[in-house]
């Protein structure tokens, strides 16, 4: 999938990879930084900043339209970036990549565009309790509007798709079935392969969250052949401001725009208008360049790392991270225990300490950062039985001694609590 | 600046005072913080212009509840008049610890429902641009 | 409106302030980059570049739910460019500034949120022809789908609206009014604030794009009394992939939400959510948090400049473009002539030159960019007979130097095509 | 690179060859670039296996209307296979100058009209992957 040079490179050791990340080598309440909230945002390597700094201080212009020099260069650095996208998730052509600003407008504009053409008044669409609200409620709007059913996959107590209440729910024949590759909760790793084709041979469309596996795990698209796949760039090391929706051709040459305005048309009048051919029909003003750039130099730095080097750092590093926080008394693990169904992701709970008191013990006094909160996953919760919970996760330049400061934090915020 | 988490805040926080319902209330306000799902509903019985009972449930952090807690300590039978004045100053001054900026939300949201409470019961003039 | 202390400066030196911009120093074919092309996208200060690179550097993390420092420290600095951005068009609150990506988005979802529960069959939308396709095309989508009709305010020989025919279509009682304080062509800057009054007498709401005089006229918008505003930060010496939606706070809080996702919501269950307060209520998922700090940036840069200044200095070097365009022979200006009626920005055509080919010579020879097209105004292009213009538009880095490079450009071109 | 603007280019930018419509054409087709609006329509009419017609008419720069009217002198008259084979290295080399990347697009608008052109009279499958 990536770069054949570059996948045969000597792997780098996570201590050199942590040079390239600037922020890693900061302070907080006089503490190092422990960044273990990485499912939530990336940071960002030295060779990403650089290259949207370089791009401003020298190849600025706005794009498409322009006859002169910086805007061709302008227009050349966006399309290779869209370039790069496509061949990162092995898209067969770029044009099939559309610049969003994130991971929840790549899944409006498909609940908008898609949705309004598409879905009607008993149509069902079926998603899971396990859904980011991302994915959630631009069906609920779209149900609310159309008259669209939904109905929802529930989980095993361990946190696995009833895979067998999903195949009953195909019986019914929705139109469209969307749902995450990678739980940012549980971690969980959702066998998306086995469900689109399911989902295929009923007859529905596809939509693939691809929030928290784009970042973390290979990725390909036509082997997944799923119809929609939604990722954000500042969860991959790259900008903030960017996100990528990759359709099939067919569907999205037959949709409607979504937003109206500069760069998406073909010829303007007064009362109507036509629409330009892809990838522009769906990016409508000016595009978010310079982050374009950034993502595209974001997808280059982990691809020199290798997609596979990455997914076993992190199940190394999650192996490590479940069996020391096992040592800690009255820590509670959410998600699947077998490893090779989750992701770097672990959410808990620990005795009766609220996650947010955690969170601001574990930042305080040792300058651990971990995310506390539904993680915007309330159904989830509820199935869970639970208000919040506390979550550390881990990307490229997590190391295993990070994983002590947290254990030995939480063993602090124990005491504390005085259980 | 360390929130320290001191003995009365644990204290509060599993042993929450004027926890529960009202038969009658006045009013009943539930709100919770859209940024972590934490929890309160408040019940107000309002009776000539005092407060004179009132109680609390809620889901949340130490913060969020011990605040709520000690703010139905500071209501109870006190004048409508000194408890539309009860302010954010209150609040900090009775967890007495610092709060870092992200637990501001956790602190205030009790304040939030009772002046919710006010407003709806009449005794308080809705003041929307007061970010509680 | 700005700061006190800022507008009391002593005004830098144009010279002074290019040194600001990394890029102006900068060769294309062999000549120095003489950039005209601002009205397009404006070129970044270093304040701006580094405002992004520090917030990378050192304090970037998701924002609003993390309860650790650095999560702090970007919410800080996400609600404080909003803080900033509301003090620099004079709104009461900061919660009536929305970010999206651009002034196209900012009205799409004023088109989709408002537009869809206020605007019914038959209901008028009254909009004027000098308007960039992203006022357009928004609209005529919101009609074919409601059935609303449109009407369109012409223009005056010299560019300016027909008011005559505005207060007429008023009579009609339009539901929505929505015209550009400055047009991106011909430069028209339009009696606003007279408009907006008239608007509201009828009973109508008002949008403002204001995505060319927000970088380049002081903008007041309580003055102005419209209900929204809208604009892009890339052409305000701000980065890409950000936008602002102002609006009045009564009509935002009605409105139901555009994007469903994560931020935007107070709480989900599985078939139904609630909203959260504004701004956020618009905001869903996670925002671009370096590019709102970078805007934060920009009209800080602007406001110690003063927009006073910036106005002062456009139109000077508008008067000398204008003065010296019309020593080029066979050369046609369009636009009012009156200088306080125009911005920096003049369009224009050269004997049976097209656009292109002298935007090719320009470019090439001189290392000249200005921009050559339709604009993205298609239907003024009609109204003016013509299928493109050239045109050169200035900021507060534009010299008289660089109009006097433009001259001899276009003279050398009249000698290539032997006119 | 420096595009000069050869006599020859402007001698077909201002005086076009098979410039007008044709009475019965066996296709017409209309394009326009959507980033600057030049346009071109362009009549064809084939009889048995050569393209024995072709008229065109447009809007645009130089380099889009030169490069059309080229265009229409190396289909005149060809026969259909020969005429299908036409590609963008034949507009470069009937150019003759240097094309920056930004007015590719120009000097293609002819050549994508003329294939939208023989896929409407199905004399060629349509490449949805070619971006003229
Ligand atoms: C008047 C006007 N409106 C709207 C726009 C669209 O701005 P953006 O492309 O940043 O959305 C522009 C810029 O091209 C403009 O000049
Ligand atoms: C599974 C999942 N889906 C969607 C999202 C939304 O991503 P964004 O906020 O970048 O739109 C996230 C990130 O929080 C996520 O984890």
């Amino acid at each position: 999938m990536q770069d054949v040079v570059e996948v045969h490179r000597e792997p780098r050791s996570v201590e050199e990879i942590r040079r390239d990340f600037p922020i890693l080598s900061r302070q907080v309440h006089g503490k190092p930084l422990v960044y273990l909230d990485s499912a939530a945002s990336s940071q960002k390597p030295l060779a990403v900043i650089e290259a949207m700094n370089a791009y401003y201080r020298s190849s600025h212009a706005n794009v498409h339209r322009g006859v002169y020099e910086i805007s061709e260069e302008a227009t050349e650095a966006l399309e290779r970036a869209r370039t790069k996208v496509a061949r990162f998730i092995n898209a067969r052509q770029s044009k099939q990549i559309i610049f969003t600003r994130n991971t929840t407008e790549s899944i409006n504009l498909v609940a908008y565009s898609w949705g309004w053409a598409n879905i009607k008044a008993g149509d069902l669409i079926v998603l899971t309790t396990m859904e980011h609200h991302s994915n959630l409620v631009p069906w609920q709007l779209l149900a609310q509007r159309s008259g669209a059913r939904l109905e929802f996959v529930p989980l095993t107590p361990e946190g696995l798709l009833q895979l067998d209440v999903y195949a009953r729910l195909l019986e019914q024949e929705p139109k469209l079935v969307a749902f995450t590759q990678m739980s940012n909760v549980l971690g969980t790793i959702n066998p998306v392969k086995e469900m689109v084709a399911q989902a295929h041979a009923a007859g529905a469309v596809v939509l693939v969250d691809a929030a928290q596996s784009a970042p973390h795990l290979p990725l390909d698209v036509q082997e997944l052949d799923a119809d929609f796949v939604c990722f954000s760039g500042h969860k991959m090391l790259g900008p903030t401001g960017i996100g990528v929706l990759y359709g099939k051709r067919e569907l999205l040459e037959a949709m409607p725009p979504f937003l109206g305005g500069g760069d998406m048309i073909r010829s303007v009048s007064l009362r109507s208008s036509t629409w330009n051919d892809l990838p522009w029909k769906f990016e409508a003003g000016t595009p978010a360049i310079a982050e374009a750039v950034g993502l595209g130099a974001a997808v280059d730095y982990l691809s020199a790392l290798g997609m596979d080097w990455v997914r076993q750092h992190e199940r190394s590093i999650t192996a490590y991270a479940l069996e020391r926080l096992q040592t800690v008394p009255q820590l509670r693990i959410y998600g699947p225990v077998a490893e090779e169904q989750r992701g770097g992701v672990v959410s808990f709970s620990l005795a009766d300490i609220h996650p947010h008191d955690l969170a601001s013990i574990l930042d305080q006094e040792f300058g651990v950062a971990i995310r506390a909160g539904h993680h915007c996953a309330q159904p989830l919760m509820e199935h869970l039985g639970l208000v919040a919970t506390a979550r550390a996760s881990f990307y490229v330049y997590t190391l295993p001694e990070e994983i002590d400061v947290l254990v030995q934090g939480l063993r602090r915020a124990l005491e504390i609590f005085q259980v | 600046m360390s929130m320290d988490y001191r003995e009365y805040i644990l204290d509060h926080y599993r042993d929450p005072r004027n926890y529960g319902r009202l038969e009658n209330p006045t009013v009943h306000v539930e709100d919770s913080n859209p940024l972590c799902g934490d929890q309160v509903s408040m019940d107000l019985l309002v009776e000539g212009d005092h407060v004179t009972a009132v109680r609390f449930q809620g889901r949340g952090c130490a913060i969020s509840q011990a605040a709520t807690s000690m703010l139905t300590e500071m209501v109870q039978g006190k004048s409508v008049e000194e408890v539309v004045r009860l302010g954010k100053d209150d609040i900090l001054e009775a967890l007495g610890i610092p709060i870092s900026p992200a637990r501001m939300k956790c602190a205030f949201l009790g304040l939030r429902v009772l002046h919710k409470s006010l407003v709806l019961a009449g005794l308080e003039r809705p003041e929307h641009d007061d970010e509680l």
